[in-house]
């Protein structure tokens, strides 16, 4: 006996390595879990779908699962798709377990939770204000320039709640940059960063985005620190081919390499592939937990079982953290983030941090 | 079911978008970089006026429409004296202007972080009958004056014009009818996903409407209504091919473009003439 | 404030120049929008790279090393540009197509090659080594980056070389004379696949040269050649049918979006480009440097 | 100089040529008439590889031996490459390129900067026209300018053979005199020359042999004089009568 | 008054005075010869008359009514017709639709009727493409009606662009050298189809031509242009007469068959 598990990633387009790192993550773990006799003798199975980044092919990929039986879905990495299905698959009734971080994926505009998703890493809410927090709590900068894509779902998400925090926390923003998609040239929006005398650079954005940042702030002269999203995790370091450039950059990644939870997955992965396993893959075995913990907690292997189990999840240990997720809001509660600061192309690990607020 | 359904509502919103494309570069042979843009602005107007201002369905379809054909015309008025490769610039300008708008105008549209929970209106049925009349229209207009017109100015604008032809106001008339099209497809599609971004609407829309155009045949309406099924259904069938699925479709839009140049179609169009024609010569053959 | 805002917007301009002179030699020459340029120069970007990482171990002088790159993507360019007429535009010669089709086969060209690299090396994307030390010189008071300063120098070397073979070599008048007609043309003795070839070539080899200073300056990743958006709108604002009206519409392109980004912000920018850029078109409908020619009945 | 033998030629389902065979001698004018669609630019093309054939061969010969004669290749640039250049139909100037280019774009296959000088030099000699419109764009000169300018293209490759496709098409009655003595002296200067001629008057007075096309077949032959008097050619070709 | 009165064309290109200051005129029912040498500015007289270039100076009264400066689709519209001497036929359309095209912009359907598939617009369709057929079969090309043009011969396509200017419903008819490429007998048959037509509609033509048989035949009056001027003007006969047309243009008389 078969269980289809449905994986919906970018295979092609931009974004493919994310996809590619995900669906490696998940079926390092479905291996895991058949080797070990499977859920009550029945085997899991992963039908990936290719989503192009891109909503329609999402949904039509999301369909096409549901047709063929699948009763979990590891879902798209975006928000955007994931607010495409957000209705859907409350029809349809096949949960959706993604790292869709815009909270209105998991919480509807009623208040309510999205009947089938199910966020599995901290919300772009939380994570900001783990950076904003730490931002102004631990390093005590508080004239913040921001610059994001404004074209960017994620980024923009990330940026909000970010902003936010600071103001209530009484810090300022000293300047707000933005650009759009397929910018490439920061100088000047840098250059006024610059101007206005910011200690230190929000910029919530895309490892690719990053770099470029990264080299221009030395073109224009821009000495002050860089907090980073999650992006600036490696490998970005070893991408800024200057290393003096790679410098004086705070981030906050899902696990650390020292976590003794990864190890296995990590040597699992590392031998497989040949390369280190970046954050994505930890997050796609992570999901698959979550599935056969949601199969546990819910008594069976439907996709209304797997629906019923997931909000009863509670204190489950991943590769990336202790996993709980709020029955109110679907999303996982108290989540901390390890944090790093990136001095002349290396990582200096500074131990977890989560803000006193999100403690409960 | 549900996967066919997806499919086939999908198609049926490219299509309306497409034969937008088949107006105005098919017939006229002006080339449209920015018919996403009016997608969006039907989209985001019908779905703004039902959330945000309880507008109800009829008449914010309507508007959104309408709203479509007025940008539309704002971009037509001042291009249709240009040089035809402007148009292609003025509409590419045009499309990414349309998407800053909608990403700066966060507290209307949602920016970036797109709008969501729009009603879902869109049915198998209600795709299938705009189907239908647009088609319906489209056809009625090919074999009418505008149409024949519309491919003189393509063949010769000069000569065109010369044979009392208005060809500015022909183009812009082309243009909004194009424009409303494209606009009642972004009305289905937003109606449809429930959710719209801006990012969605992008230049390489119009490309593949145009290549889609293109592969059905010069000005075979049938032909572009096969090769927006073909084209559109294709990637579905080619997900086994997983990372290679893109790759294949180029090489087959290729492989028809430069080995059958004159498209699927060619110039013929579908019609009970041509098939009773078909039939008899395949009698003929027949020993 | 300025200074730095008009320098930036040439720097920026003359990455747009580079492209634009590739592609507008194309639009120019054969009438078409070749976007499999933006394809060509992804392809040759990647070339330029895994050149530079094998070369790397055999030549110790970075400025050696970095000339070995810039011939090895030009190259490639040039080879690639060459298969893409081969397999894309040769046949619809054949067919006498109109130039839509043209533009559609290139555009798909465009699309496969972008893909085909990204099934080749993945969507991440890679960093070319340092080729200079110093990344900025201080110019006019202000801080220019070397790369920028490169590529300034390298667009305007490449119309000049451009504006050479077009005007100044038989080849050049051939190519010309190729996109008018390509049945008159071979009464003349002149091979139209060869001639149609040579112009791509050209175009391969500038998209080569291209792809190596846009990977320098922004990384690589196999939708590096969407920027050729870019050199299709300069081209056409420098003027249909002239080759350095495209590189003046590219730095112009380039100032004009650094004074925006400077003055409205990046968001609003595209808005306030499109309203100059169809101002401009009404004001001066032949583009900026192309010659108005009555059609003749 | 040219032999052709039984020539087939069809764009799909229209039958251009069905079996012409004549013969060009070296140094002559050959005229060609025959009314409208009777295959005669289709002839020409033949000729110049721009229109394949079904059937038949086409021979160039330059009438140094027997055996010498060869297969004229199908590639139209090859064939100019033998010296057997046609100057089109309907001009096709180059119309982006002013007069010089145009003029350059004929001499492509002439190697020697020298002689491209003089020729250029001769072409200006004889249509003054050209010269002072030498920097206009070629697409708009006026028709007749334009057809001078084909002429001169044409020559200017320095052909052996010169297959000229209504070469006095919309020239001023002055003119069309003075391209029939172009004609004339250039075949006195060793060049063959196929003319296409509506105007079949002038083109019989100067052909040394000349044949009649009609519906894609030969259907006469002679010397041009001769034909130029037979009655079944006043009648269908001449008008009847004499024109102006 | 005359149907057509042109006064002071004048225009130049660059440095070059393609025509100067030239003035004509043409009543209904005449056919108006222009020739002249290669490049004189017949055609961008033409050109001039129909709107294709703005006028540098100059009046065109068509019945009275001005028409320089208008569009040049309301020019035909107001009554001008016209063939190109280069030809320009719609290469994506059937002989026929070419032909319906012309006679389209008076069809007064609108979008609405379209749409709704209403009377006018079915009646004005079968209209339209029985007057075309019409004017097809009138120059002998009703065998060719679903042909591409460009399939046709050279000789044919001419005919063609008369058919197809005749659709504009012309009051004036401007024919740019439509007898080149038609061979002496088949230049006979078109002296006999224009004088048909005149008979028929009733316009006035007003043709270039080198070939002097049909200028002479044909015109009742002949223009001469020579550098955009004028040089000459008169009946037939006295342009034959006439030393310095027969310099600058025509050429010594040369016989034929009588050697
Ligand atoms: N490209 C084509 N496709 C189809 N038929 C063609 C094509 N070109 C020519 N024909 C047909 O071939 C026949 C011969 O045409 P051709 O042009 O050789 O005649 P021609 O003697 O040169 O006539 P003209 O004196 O009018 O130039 C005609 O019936 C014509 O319709
Ligand atoms: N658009 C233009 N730009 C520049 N010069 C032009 C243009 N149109 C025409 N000319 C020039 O004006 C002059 C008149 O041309 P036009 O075509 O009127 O001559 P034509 O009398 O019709 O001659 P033909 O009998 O040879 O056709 C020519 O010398 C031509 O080169
Ligand atoms: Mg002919
Ligand atoms: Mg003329």
């Amino acid at each position: 006996k078969e269980i289809l598990i449905g994986n919906m990633q970018d295979i092609s387009g931009p974004t493919s390595v994310w996809g590619n790192a995900v669906t490696r993550g998940a079926e390092i773990a479905i291996e895991k879990i058949n080797a070990a006799g499977g859920i009550d003798g029945a085997m899991l199975k992963l039908v990936t779908m290719d989503t192009k980044a891109n909503v329609q092919e999402a949904i039509k990929g999301y369909n096409s699962l549901v047709s063929s039986g699948a009763v979990a879905v590891v879902g798209p990495p975006v928000s955007n798709i994931g607010l495409a299905l957000a209705p859907i698959a409350g029809k349809a009734g096949v949960p959706v377990v993604g790292s869709f971080i815009d909270p209105r994926v998991t919480v509807g505009e009623d208040g309510k939770p999205q009947a089938a998703m199910f966020l599995m890493q901290p919300s772009s809410v939380q994570y900001s204000e783990i950076m904003a927090s730490y931002t102004i709590d631990v390093l005590g900068l508080r004239k913040v320039g921001v610059l994001y894509d404004q074209s960017n779902a994620f980024a923009v998400s990330l940026m909000k709640p970010y902003v936010e925090y600071i103001k209530a926390a009484g810090g300022e923003i000293a300047s707000e940059q933005v650009y759009t998609k397929g910018d490439k040239d920061f100088k000047t929006q840098l250059a006024k960063i610059r101007e206005a005398g910011a200690d230190c650079l929000y910029f919530p954005n895309y490892i690719q985005e990053a770099v470029l940042v990264t080299n221009q702030r030395k073109q224009v002269g821009l000495d002050i620190p860089i907090i980073g999203g999650l992006d600036f995790a490696p490998p970005f370091a070893s991408l800024v081919n200057d290393p003096e450039a790679a410098d004086n950059i705070y981030l906050a990644n899902n696990f650390s390499e020292k976590e003794p939870q990864l190890k296995e997955v990590w040597d699992i992965y590392k031998g497989k592939y040949g390369e280190n396993p970046v954050n994505k893959v930890f997050l796609g075995y992570d999901k698959i937990l979550l599935i056969r913990e949601a199969m546990k907690l819910g008594g069976g292997t439907s996709a209304a079982q797997v629906m019923a189990g997931m909000p009863q999840v509670k204190d489950l240990q991943g590769t990336t953290g202790v996993l709980t997720i709020s029955p109110e809001t679907h999303q996982p509660v108290g989540l901390s983030m390890v944090m790093y600061k990136i001095e002349k192309g290396a990582y200096a690990e500074l131990g977890r941090y989560v803000p006193e607020k999100h403690k409960k | 079911m549900d996967y066919f359904i997806s499919t086939v509502i999908f198609t049926g919103i490219a299509l309306i978008g497409v034969l937008g494309v088949y107006l105005i570069t098919g017939l006229t042979g002006l080339f449209s970089l920015g018919q996403a843009a009016f997608m969006a602005i039907g989209g985001y107007v019908s779905a703004v006026l039902i959330r945000n201002y309880s507008v109800p369905v009829v008449p914010a379809v309507a508007l959104a429409i309408a709203a479509a054909m007025l940008a539309a015309l704002l971009v037509g008025l001042p291009t249709v004296r240009l040089r035809r490769d402007y148009i292609s610039l003025v509409t590419l300008g045009f499309g990414e202007a349309i998407v800053a708008l909608l990403n700066n105008s966060a507290n209307i549209t949602g920016g970036a972080m797109g709008i969501s929970g729009i009603p879902q209106l869109t049915t198998l049925p209600v795709v299938l009958a705009s189907v239908a009349v647009c088609l319906a229209l489209v056809i009625l207009y090919k074999n009418s004056k505008y149409g024949r017109q519309c491919l003189a100015l393509r063949s010769d604008e000069l000569a065109a014009k010369s044979m009392g032809i208005n060809v500015y106001r022909l183009k812009l008339v082309t243009f909004l009818f194009a424009g409303a099209l494209t606009g009642y497809s972004g009305v289905l599609f937003g109606f449809y996903t429930t959710y719209l971004e801006p990012a969605a609407f992008n230049w390489i829309i119009s490309a593949e409407w145009t290549i889609i155009v293109f592969v059905g045949g010069v000005n075979s309406l049938t032909g572009t209504v096969l090769a927006t099924i073909l084209l559109t259904g294709l990637p579905e069938f080619l997900r086994f091919a997983s990372e290679w699925r893109v790759a294949i479709y180029c090489v087959i839009v290729l492989l028809i473009v430069n080995y059958r140049t004159a498209g699927i179609m060619g110039e013929h169009e579908l019609s009970p003439k041509s098939v009773r024609r078909l039939l008899s010569r395949m009698k003929g053959v027949r020993p | 404030m300025l200074v730095q805002n008009i320098l930036n917007g040439i720097s920026l301009g003359s990455v747009y120049a580079l492209i634009a002179v590739g592609f507008a030699l194309i639009f120019n020459v054969l009438k078409f929008s070749n976007f499999s340029q933006g394809g060509v120069m992804t392809v040759t970007a990647y070339a330029g790279y895994v050149a530079s990482r094998y070369l790397s171990e055999h030549l110790d002088s970075s400025l050696v090393l970095f000339s070995a790159v810039l011939a090895a993507a030009a190259l490639s360019g040039a080879l690639i540009a060459a298969a893409v007429e081969r397999l894309a535009f040769r046949r619809l010669r054949r067919t006498k197509s109109e130039p839509v089709y043209y533009f559609i086969s290139s555009i798909t060209m465009g699309i496969l090659l972008e893909n085909l690299i990204t099934i080749y090396a993945s969507s991440n994307f890679y960093s070319y080594p340092r080729f200079f030390t110093t990344s900025a010189v201080p110019l006019f008071g202000v801080n220019v980056a070397v790369t920028d300063m490169m590529m300034f120098a390298l667009s305007i070397t490449a119309l000049l070389a451009l504006l050479f073979i077009l005007y100044r070599t038989k080849i050049g008048l051939g190519i010309r004379a190729a996109c008018f007609d390509v049945n008159t043309v071979q009464l003349m003795g002149m091979n139209p696949d060869f001639l149609v070839t040579m112009a791509l070539m050209i175009s391969g080899t500038l998209g080569g040269v291209s792809g190596v200073f846009l990977g320098m300056n922004y990384t690589l990743y196999p939708q590096l050649g969407q920027m050729v958006v870019k050199g299709f709108v300069a081209s056409v604002l420098g003027g249909l049918g002239s080759i350095h009206g495209a590189v003046i519409g590219a730095v112009l392109l380039g100032v004009l979006e650094i004074f925006f980004i400077s003055w409205v912000g990046a968001g609003w920018a595209p808005v306030f480009i499109f309203v100059v850029m169809l101002a401009f078109l009404l004001v001066r409908p032949r583009g900026i440097a192309g010659v108005i020619v009555q059609e003749k009945a | 100089m040219l032999r052709i033998e039984d020539l087939w030629v069809s764009y799909g389902h229209v039958q251009a040529l069905s079996g012409v065979s004549l013969e060009v001698k070296r140094g002559s004018i050959v005229s060609i008439i025959g009314s409208n669609g009777a295959g005669k630019s289709t002839l020409l093309n033949t000729i110049s590889g721009l229109v394949k054939q079904e059937r038949g061969k086409i021979f160039l010969w330059d009438g140094t031996g027997p055996d010498t004669a060869k297969l004229l290749p199908r590639e139209p640039y090859r064939v100019v490459k033998l010296g057997v250049v046609q100057v089109p139909e309907g001009r096709q100037v180059f119309a982006g390129l002013t007069v010089r280019e145009n003029l350059m774009a004929g001499a492509y296959t002439v190697n020697d900067a020298g002689r491209v000088r003089r020729n250029l030099d001769r072409m200006f000699e004889m249509y003054p026209i050209l010269k002072e419109r030498a920097r206009q764009q070629a697409g708009t000169l006026s028709g007749g300018e334009q057809q001078m300018l084909a002429i001169c293209r044409g020559l200017m490759a320095e052909p052996k053979v010169l297959l000229l496709d209504e070469p006095s098409l919309g020239l001023a009655p002055i003119i069309v005199k003075g391209v029939f003595d172009t004609v004339r002296r250039i075949r006195d200067e060793g060049i063959t020359v196929v003319l296409v001629e509506q105007n079949a008057n002038q083109a019989l007075a100067i052909a040394d042999y000349a044949y009649v096309l009609e519906n894609g077949r030969v259907v006469l032959e002679g010397a041009g004089r001769s034909l130029l008097c037979d009655p079944a050619v006043k009648d269908a070709y001449l008008g009847g009568a004499q024109e102006a | 008054m005359s149907l057509l009165e042109v006064r002071g064309l004048t225009k130049s290109f660059g440095g070059v005075r393609a025509v100067d200051d030239f003035s004509f005129s043409a009543e209904k029912g005449e056919i108006v010869g222009i020739i002249g040498p290669n490049g004189a500015g017949k055609t961008t007289a033409f050109n001039l008359i129909t709107g294709v270039y703005p006028l540098d100076k100059g009046s065109i009264l068509l019945e009275g009514a001005e028409l320089a400066g208008k569009e040049q689709f309301e020019i035909t519209r107001s009554g001008i017709g016209r063939t190109f001497q280069n030809i320009r036929l719609f290469r994506g359309l059937s002989v026929l639709e070419n032909v319906m095209t012309a006679a389209d912009p008076y069809s007064e359907y609108g979008l609405l009727s379209l749409f709704t598939f209403g009377a006018a617009f079915r009646g004005r369709e079968r209209e339209v493409r029985s007057t075309a057929r019409e004017y097809l079969s009138l120059v002998g090309l009703d065998r060719y009606a679903d042909e591409k043009p460009s399939n046709l011969p050279y000789g044919l396509q001419r005919k063609l662009e008369i058919a197809r200017a005749l659709a504009t419903g012309p009051k004036v008819l401007l024919l740019d050298e439509p007898a080149a490429g038609l061979n002496p007998s088949e230049v006979r048959e078109f002296i006999g189809l224009v004088g048909d037509l005149r008979e028929r509609f009733g316009f006035a033509v007003l043709v270039i031509e080198h070939r002097m048989e049909v200028i002479m035949t044909l015109s009742s009056c002949i223009y001469v242009l020579n550098f955009g001027k004028l040089l000459a003007s008169g009946t037939p006969a006295e342009i034959r007469a006439n030393k310095e047309v027969t310099e600058a243009y025509i050429g010594k008389e040369d016989g034929s068959c009588s050697v």
